[in-house]
């Protein structure tokens, strides 16, 4: 292994993480589009705290507990200990051809902030900061790492042959459950359902919401690409092939789903569908062949309008859609490789799913118990109508600007 | 002819709305405002400093109506907004209008306020 | 002296405007707002929910005229206003004016208006 | 009771919020509109092309005041407003109240304006 | 050519790849921004729509009409048939020292998208959005690759010694053709044009336009520096620096012309200026060197200025500028090759403008005109006048926003 | 030296050199969404037109005035000659084991135009358009290079032993210092202290302000990661680990402060502490360990919340805290190298420090003062009641949306 070989792989490495890096922004930007006006700074900041507190808890315990390198208890939980600790040759390819301690690090920590955000999403316009920051803080530092550790820190699923390449079911599957119970546990915005039925609360702004979706489409090569682990010409450019191919079927899935639904072509459809579409793939990005990933995102496109309708059907209210794109197409993508991989078990996949899915509620839904009973989940009535900006940060996202705040 | 202008809370007008429906007021114009009172003003607080904010967000609810209807108008109002017991809920004026006109159909007087 | 408010549709402010000055009636005040009214609501799509939208935007034009000038301004109003014959052309209303002042010069009443 | 409509210029209003308050005029209400007058229209450049926008950005100012106030209140804008020399300062319109009701305690009439 | 040059090549392409998409959102985002408020729902649809279609229309047959390697009409037209055929050692130098098969298909994708999103421009806030849809499907899969094969494909124009190095002619010219065909059938949006002569129609949001410009002028730094095909240090360096250079001398002359005209600096006109020098350099990036790359792009920035302002006078209405940034610099850019470069003839590079002015200005009339017959072509003017937002969509960009629709 | 090396090094210092790029949209951003609406297209124009400057006259006297070979007098002033004069072997590792002639100057350059943007924040919604223009050129063409040749020319301080790796000192410094002297001599913006004492004067857009830092935090990575000045996997990494923890770390030590003064949390203040961390860690990004670097972070975040109050009591009126997150930072981590790492000596940090702030204090007061006995330096109270965007441009950033521009 020529060190020159490493310093590319490594290279490509950490252009990868900032890709991933971007997507907060993606995530904020999106989020904040689709909620209204008068919660924007809340969503802001929750967004951008969350980074900090991701990558601060990171690097104090979710390395080591998600890479633990041996387990303690079976092939299920294992630590490494606080802090980072590069070994000899931390940064030499006998640490690992494709990159050093520190790329490894900083390109999953990366990633780890992204479950927590996931959530912020579905809880948007009613979450109390504070509860929130606690909750996302738990569930980075903690369940997302022993989550992870199961496949990507080689432990029992991993060990079963469950595959996932980049995550459909370890990131965004994980922030997904919690998604689902976040929104559960809370309820709906005031307003949203009515006797009459569903009550749309419309997004404030179209082209902040499709800044989001292209920025997070744009940090999904980072996300894909640098799950090849190296600069390998052939995985990494099937890699990116997959995931395009994949997100313009989302594309194209859920407009001609919602077009025919409700006959007229929804914008914000056609942007969660791309999403929808990048989740799918990624379980097996690099397994699955580009004809095939065109099919598995317009199946995504089509399951996240589905889902967005059932939920709210459901009276499941997701300001953003988050739980469909992230935990709908995160299963169906986990599946996909089953599906679509000759190489992976459909049963397997399916176990994993499960496992997965228990985790997750179980600890969320304890999580979520326990901030209920410390400090509450919810904003007051008064507040949650006023808006999160002024009630809880005393400030506007738009000083000056006219705006009807409620219809 | 009655134009009942009414400033009311923001968050109060999708209920007045239907308050306004339920006793046969069909007709109405809404808009934004700020507006200046008694009310305790709400602070806020940007890059460190704190302030108060004493013009706050309104709505200005016009309604013209025929003299029988304005009880109507007022009691719809009025039911939602005392709700609350803080300063600052806001105010009615009554002004006469001489003359309305339905631009549709030219209708004059008290057929075209409906 | 009296005042005009108009409730107009958005999209006839250009050509009003111009029927207005055509009828040297030069000075007057617009700003926004919702109509509620008889007219056929608007349906909009929000992420796969359809709903009805019956506060619809419009504008509100103010002219504050010399008595004999009244009928000037209703009329370019309603010129341009009747063209279309759905429901929801809008209400012209008129009140009286006591005083009026020209802030420039403190000239008051009948040569202030204009 | 009095309803004065004053149309500023938006820059005018903090200093003419101040004149009010202190003389004793304590409530008030505002929004934006837009006031086609006298005025000299500004020129606007877009992608080369220059244009006169008439309509320009005002402030449009309610306050409601029983009779004795009336001068006080117009005293106050003009004092702020007259500074400037050059057309389009605005106008004030005084239109008659009829009734007037504070919503938190149904107060009516004189009582409820302040 | 050790296999580790490969992969530093291949790497440097996938990353231009991705930098050319977000070329897409820069699009998006400049249009949205230099139209009315009550359009951007339609402006954002589009543009998100036309990426999917383009990058799966390309994987079905733009591809393999672009590069067919071999020719069937003359050295005019060729077909290496339906779908992706990576064929044995697609992903080895033996392919190509520069890429991997699937690498050499997404670049190619990418751009492929960019130009319909050109027309996109010139027609906003008035074209029917199936109609624009359809023509966007057929110029994208159909006349784009065709055009492209004359000369990158290794035909006709190739073997004159036609040069275009990244595109100015064959992405920005082939949409730029288009985008004028389309403004002129379309005709100027209600109220463009008064007795009184041009009437501005002001964008909405100047910061959005400026997100997008820079974001153009970002991805253009993998669309000229990828079209080096390989990650050569000189080669790609000199591009960097040209490129970077033109920009910077499109804003001074747009600058200096507009200030100078209406003696006001005019923000709109310094950013397309800077697009201006991009597309204007584009054709010779490799090949021209710095000193005179500021020369091409003061030239485009003055160009761009005088043009917005020639086409007012002739009532073609452009929204965004795009004829004259995408066109009129795209011809001067590829001028300019035949100018600043020996090695290349002007009269060829004279021949080659013209050869795709033809064909492009025949092909889109001709979809235009079946679309037209087909559909139509422009929405009713009850439904210009409310905005496509509402009339297509049934949707704001903006809810709650007060926002003045009319003057 | 294998040419491969030489080839990845080189890539990584290009796109080192765009991440730089699109710190300037981040600038513009972040600028004009803590200022007011009426200001916007004035903020964006100045800031476009920066980058077009500062690029030109890097290329026509910056790089050999910053990077002189052999110095004139003594080790304090040198210059190359003017424009761009790649020698022999320009693209060949002969000239340099990491990069080209041609990736030098264009990294070199992305770096120039920060000095003055920084001062561009400071002096907003106040200064004249004209005279702004002319400082940033004389500053970025003269001051900037020449405070550059000390350290990074290998001039004086150079041989000194002052150490500052990426610029907390020479790029954010210098464009500290001369913020704050903007600051100073323009004075307050119209009705920010009143005798009731401070007055905030709101920003008008949060989401377009997060976008900036984000987009700031993604191009740092350029700016840090590119310092090293090769793909050096172990140096990369360590500074991207570096990086990021300091920025998270100026989140959190920001957020606790503000939130414990104000007691609310304060949006604007962790977007200012996320960049004060990262010019914090900008000085030491390669000799600081990462659990030093958090710290470095918090203290910064800490500095950054202070010193924006304390201004405010000085009324210096600096509307983005360019000063605070800058100056003081930069001050900061200057420092930091002395304190964190055993190889630097505080004595000869502060020297540097010190020589910086007397330099660049003289010369941007003896510019300004020039200037403003030449054009003005402010624009009329009249035009600044009004807005920058009517007085100066004649456009507004917001057709058509209603927007109180007074309180
Ligand atoms: N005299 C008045 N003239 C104009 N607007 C008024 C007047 N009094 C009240 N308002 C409007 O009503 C709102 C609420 O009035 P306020 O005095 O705060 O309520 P309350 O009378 O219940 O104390 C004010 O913000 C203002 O917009
Ligand atoms: N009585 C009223 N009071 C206040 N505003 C009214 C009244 N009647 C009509 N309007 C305004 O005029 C607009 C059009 O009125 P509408 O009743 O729909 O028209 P039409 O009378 O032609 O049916 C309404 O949206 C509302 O804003
Ligand atoms: N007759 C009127 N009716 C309604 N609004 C008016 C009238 N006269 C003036 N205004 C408002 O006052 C503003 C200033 O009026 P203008 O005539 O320009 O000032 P001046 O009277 O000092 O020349 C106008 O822009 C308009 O909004």
């Amino acid at each position: 292994m020529s060190t020159t070989d490493f310093t590319i792989n490594n290279t490509w490495m950490l252009i990868s993480t900032i890709l991933v890096f971007l997507m907060h922004l993606g995530f904020a930007a999106l989020e904040a589009g689709l909620t209204r006006a008068k919660n924007t700074v809340n969503i802001l900041f929750k967004n951008t705290s969350i980074v900090a507190i991701g990558l601060l808890t990171y690097a104090l315990c979710g390395f080591s507990l998600m890479y633990p390198g041996d387990f303690i208890l079976g092939d299920w939980l294992g630590f490494a200990g606080f802090g980072l600790n590069p070994g000899e040759n931390w940064n030499t390819p006998s640490y690992n051809v494709g990159y050093t301690y520190y790329t490894d690090f900083i390109f999953q920590a990366m990633f780890a902030a992204t479950a927590a955000t996931i959530v912020s999403g579905a809880v948007a316009e009613r979450v109390k900061l504070s509860s929130f920051l606690l909750f996302s803080t738990l569930y980075v530092a903690i369940v997302y790492p022993i989550a992870g550790s199961w496949k990507w820190g080689g432990g029992w699923l991993d060990q079963l042959g469950f595959y996932d390449f980049a995550g459909s079911t370890l990131v965004h599957g994980v922030g997904g459950w919690a998604a689902l119970v976040g929104a559960y546990v809370l309820g709906p915005r005031i307003g949203k359902y009515t006797r009459k039925g569903a009550h749309p609360i419309k997004g404030h702004n179209m082209p902040l919401t499709a800044i989001g979706v292209f920025l997070l489409w744009f940090g999904w090569y980072g996300f894909n690409g640098g799950s090849v682990l190296s600069a390998n010409p052939g995985a990494v450019s099937t890699v990116f092939v997959t995931t395009t191919l994949s997100a313009a079927g989302g594309i194209i899935g859920s407009m001609i789903l919602s077009w025919y639904l409700s006959n007229k072509p929804d914008l914000s459809m056609i942007l969660n569908g791309s999403l929808a579409g990048l989740v799918g793939i990624t379980a097996g990005a690099d397994v699955i062949d580009p004809a095939a990933s065109i099919l598995v995102g317009l199946i995504s496109g089509l399951l996240v309008v589905s889902s967005v309708l059932y939920l709210d059907s459901r009276k499941i209210d997701d300001p953003v859609g988050a739980i469909s794109v992230h935990l709908i197409c995160g299963l169906w993508g986990t599946l996909a490789v089953g599906i679509f991989s000759t190489d992976h078990s459909i049963s397997i996949q399916l176990l994993g799913m499960i496992s997965y899915g228990v985790f997750c509620l179980a600890s969320s839904m304890l999580i979520f118990y326990l901030i209920d009973k410390l400090l509450g989940l919810r904003v007051d009535e008064q507040e949650e109508i006023v808006g999160l900006d002024i009630s809880e940060h005393e400030m506007e996202a738009y000083a000056g600007f006219q705006i009807f705040n409620v219809e | 002819m009655k134009l009942i202008i009414a400033i009311i809370q923001p968050e109060e007008l999708p209920e007045i709305k239907e308050e306004l429906l339920k006793n046969k007021i069909y007709k109405f114009t809404v808009s934004n405002a700020l507006g200046q009172g008694k009310e305790v003003p709400i602070t806020e607080v940007y890059r460190g400093i704190a302030h108060e904010i004493s013009l706050l967000k309104k709505v200005r609810l016009e309604i013209a109506v025929n003299d029988e209807y304005v009880d109507n108008a007022i009691d719809s109002i009025i039911k939602v907004a005392q709700g609350a017991k803080d300063k600052g809920r806001g105010k009615i004026f009554i002004l006469p209008i001489e003359e309305c006109i339905r631009l549709r159909t030219n209708e004059r007087g008290k057929e075209a306020i409906g």
